[in-house]
């Protein structure tokens, strides 16, 4: 194999896997071309791209659509590090003193404090919501609400929430950044993430109706519609038993806040560490 | 300068790609066996670092978004492939002591991290810089690694006797396990000395 | 029978003899990122076995088929890794668009696969072990099997870090890489059953 | 239709790049590749040397590489001295060790006994199984034949804690050694 036979063959291999290559994919992106949200693409523009997973998400793509849906914060990504939380927050228009972007905090959607939910058993073993969801080591009758046990507390890297004396988790909002990792944590999936501007929420997630709610716990949502005919702007849906709230119709005129009969609605900017929990 | 420095600086502490964004760790554990072999490496990940570095920021404007994994993928390989050649040609007991992770370099995640993340979008001067930094940060890392385990499982530096001949080498540190520990006390290090906020976050995620 | 013996002694020494995580060090920088969850860890290990099969039998195919006849054995690192990634970048493109469900479950996983040091090292490990096409796919799945096992081990011990007390010092990455020094010793055991 | 000259745009770019790619690479490889070969002989040829000092040629026979018991024959050379007549013969083999093949070069004298044994390549444990490279174990085979039983702990002294790598080179040797013996005896009928 004379040297130029080798230069030629390689080359021209090299050169044929090219061509094939570089049309296959050009006509794969063009014919299965799917339409998705271009602040996605532009993100991903921005990271790194390296799709190593260091930051817990499984690729950049993911982590571009996590930062879109608000659900991971922009300076997640420590490859990029300094650089692309700058880029990022010029995309996103956001300032970057503290990294403070379009504050999102975690809300735990439960008020069935110690106090106000009733109990039918008392739980010896391993005090973690983990343990007790999987094992069904039920302390309250209501088998919706916050278990009390504080995983979301210990995962918090920001030291964001902290157990009241009635056993639920209060957020701080000036420490909450949003990151999700408690929403991840907390095995009934009470801790939500929402954006935080004025609001009104139904702080409960017992979809079940009237009275089976009613002996569970004081506060929780008996699914009587009031809300929802009450509405002058009728921005309330019952959904599974829950009221959801659509946040462009509703004026906050605080309405269904008052006639509902077991107090489940809350306005959200209220809901800072005082109210949570008590009646 | 100034610039230029910092991303210098920055390759080694603030973004060392081992210690801090935990990328590039196969070859990191695998070859440090000895800090001869680790020096080898570094070599042979630097050359193909600044390389492929230096190509792809060159180059930047003609790579359409669609290909540009594949186009990075092609020029890193390339530059790996010449590596393993030369090292087979003139540093054969080397390369056999590397084995399998010589062409490994090629999907090494610093590099296509670092060709993404920095010289994809910037100057050639700066992507030199950067390059450079990364290396002497990689290299810092695993030739530490290699002279501790090279010191504790083998009794030797640089092959010369250190604890006199009778000294029974504690041979787990050449072993797998070892490695893992000796990366683990590392990193453990760099958390005691340069714990910044930033890292708050990290640590929390296992608290 | 002796060819389905060593079909056997080829999967066990890839899978648990020479795990390629804890014994050959390959992949450790998804295996340190994605096994923060377990179904990060399955889905990742899923995705993973799924392509290193292909991988390893497109890359036998290609190897024997052009490398080989024309003597540029010594392109088989690039050339590897390029349909490799190629091969990566279509599956993840055809998924989103055809079967958007087994994407939203795989395919966020894809991205992350072109750039992992085990695929490219079972195509290239299929070479100078010289074998065939059964030998190499039966290695290939071993090795994932093996990465799979690493995966979900690691991220079920990770899982319950949590709830155990931590000295501050070995927060976050040490006291991962010290649990993955334990389960090597663990893996270093069964390195003589296959042989 | 616009997008189509899009995809033939993007093949050309990278198939640009991979033929610049596939030209430097193969222009390295063919300033490296005859330093390569000679650099892969070298081991072999010193490992020969070693065995045989005396013999000046070393015969590469013809033959496939076989599968020998659990060790496999990759190729076998017979080492002639000045005047020709053949001292012995020269077989590379490999049998898998405790961690991965073990390389080893194995010398037969005419009298099919065991000249020498070199081993080239081996991963074993570091400091407990890689000790079987090393010549006061393998310069125990010195002289056997094949009515020896080659058993580690009757005949052959094993290297301390690394058992299993002792059983697979000693094994390895005689199969070799057998089968060079068997193969030679109908070759010279």
């Amino acid at each position: 194999m004379s040297l130029i036979q080798i230069i030629i063959f390689s080359s021209g291999i090299m050169l044929a896997l090219g061509i094939v290559f570089g049309i296959g994919l050009g006509y794969f992106a063009k014919v299965f071309k799917v339409q998705e949200n271009p602040l996605i693409d532009e993100i991903l523009e921005i990271l790194p791209g390296a799709n190593c997973g260091a930051c817990g998400f499984s690729g950049c793509r993911s982590l571009a659509e996590g930062i879109t849906s608000g659900k991971a914060s922009i300076d997640t990504c420590r490859v990029g590090g300094e650089e692309t939380v700058k880029n990022l927050a010029k995309l996103l228009g956001v300032s970057t003193d503290n990294i403070s972007y379009e504050k999102y905090i975690a809300i735990p959607l439960c008020k069935g404090g110690k106090s106000l939910a009733m109990k039918n058993a008392t739980v010896k073993g391993v005090k973690t919501c983990k343990i007790a969801n999987n094992l069904k080591l039920n302390e309250k009758i209501c088998t919706y609400g916050c278990l009390g046990y504080g995983d979301c507390v210990l995962v918090c890297p920001f030291n964001a929430i902290k157990m009241n004396d009635e056993g639920l988790p209060e957020i701080d909002p000036s420490l909450c950044t949003g990151c999700g990792l408690c929403v991840k944590e907390c095995p009934r999936e009470v801790i939500e993430i929402f954006p935080y501007k004025e609001k009104v929420l139904a702080i409960c997630k017992n979809s079940e109706k009237g009275s089976a709610v009613r002996n569970a716990c004081r506060v929780g949502c008996i699914t009587c519609y009031v809300c929802e005919k009450k509405c002058p702007k009728n921005a309330i849906k019952m959904v599974n038993n829950l009221p959801v709230i659509d946040i462009e119709k509703c004026d906050l005129c605080g309405i269904c806040i008052n006639v509902c009969p077991t107090k489940t609605l809350s306005l959200i900017k209220a809901l800072s560490a005082k109210e949570n929990g008590k009646k | 300068m100034r610039n230029l420095i910092n991303i210098f600086k920055n390759g080694i502490i603030k973004e060392n790609p081992v210690l801090i964004i935990m990328i590039g760790l196969c070859s990191v554990l695998a070859v440090s066996t000895s800090v001869v072999n680790a020096l080898g490496m570094t070599l042979a990940f630097s050359f193909v670092l600044i390389g492929s570095e230096l190509t792809i920021s060159i180059i930047r404007k003609f790579v359409p978004k669609t290909i540009r994994i594949p186009i990075f993928i092609v020029v890193i390989g390339s530059f790996t492939t010449i590596m393993s050649l030369f090292l087979q040609a003139y540093l054969p007991d080397l390369n056999k002591s590397l084995g399998i992770f010589v062409p490994l370099v090629v999907v090494n995640c610093i590099i296509i991290g670092r060709v993404e993340a920095f010289s994809y979008r910037r100057g050639v001067i700066e992507s030199l810089f950067d390059a450079l930094g990364m290396s002497v940060g990689y290299g810092i890392v695993i030739v530490s690694i290699g002279f501790i385990r090279e010191l504790l499982g083998n009794g030797t530096i640089l092959g010369y006797q250190v604890f006199g001949p009778n000294y029974n080498p504690a041979l787990f540190f050449i072993l797998p396990p070892g490695a893992f520990i000796a990366i683990g006390i590392e990193i453990a290090i760099l958390n005691r000395f340069l714990s910044k906020p930033k890292k708050v976050k990290e640590d929390g995620q296992d608290k | 029978m002796s060819e389905l013996q060593s079909l056997m002694n080829i999967f066990i020494s890839a899978a648990f003899a020479q795990n390629f995580v804890f014994i050959r060090y390959i992949a450790l920088c998804s295996f340190v990122g994605m096994t923060t969850s377990m179904e990060n860890a399955i889905g990742m290990g899923g995705a993973v076995t799924f392509v290193t099969v292909m991988a390893s039998i497109l890359s036998y195919v290609v190897y024997q088929f052009i490398l080989v006849p024309l003597h540029l054995e010594y392109l088989q690192a690039i050339v590897f890794i390029l349909t490799i990634a190629v091969f990566v970048q279509l599956v993840e493109i055809y998924l989103k668009k055809a079967v958007p469900s087994l994407y939203k479950a795989m395919g966020i996983y894809l991205p992350l696969i072109a750039t992992n040091c085990m695929i490219l090292a079972v195509a290239l490990l299929n070479v100078t072990e010289n074998y065939n096409l059964l030998e190499a796919t039966v290695f290939s799945f071993g090795a994932s099997i093996g990465y799979v096992l690493a995966l979900v081990v690691l991220a079920g011990i990770r899982e319950r870090l949590r709830y155990v007390k931590i000295p501050s010092i070995l927060k976050g990455y040490p006291i991962i890489f010290f649990i993955a020094a334990f389960i090597a010793v663990a893996f270093m055991g069964l390195q003589g059953i296959a042989r | 239709m616009k997008n189509s000259k899009e995809i033939v745009r993007l093949g050309l770019i990278l198939g640009l790049i991979c033929l610049i790619a596939g030209f430097a690479l193969s222009a390295t490889y063919s300033i490296t590749k005859d330093k390569i070969t000679e650099q892969q002989r070298k081991a072999l040829v010193q490992a020969q040397k070693e065995i045989f000092p005396d013999a000046t040629e070393f015969k590469k026979i013809e033959i496939a590489e076989t599968k020998v018991g659990s060790a496999t024959l990759k190729e076998l050379y017979e080492c002639l001295s000045e005047n020709e007549n053949i001292l012995g013969y020269i077989a590379t083999a490999s049998t898998p060790g405790y961690g991965g093949n073990i390389i080893f070069v194995l010398g037969v004298n005419s009298d099919f006994s065991v000249k020498g044994v070199k081993v080239t390549e081996q991963t074993e444990t570091p400091g407990l199984g890689a000790n079987i490279a090393k010549s006061q174990f393998l310069e125990q085979f010195n002289g056997k034949t094949l009515n020896d039983e080659f058993v580690v702990k009757k005949d052959v002294k094993p290297v301390t804690s690394a058992t299993i790598s002792s059983r697979s080179i000693t094994n390895g040797i005689k199969e070799i050694l057998n089968f060079t013996s068997k193969n030679v005896k109908e070759a010279s009928k």
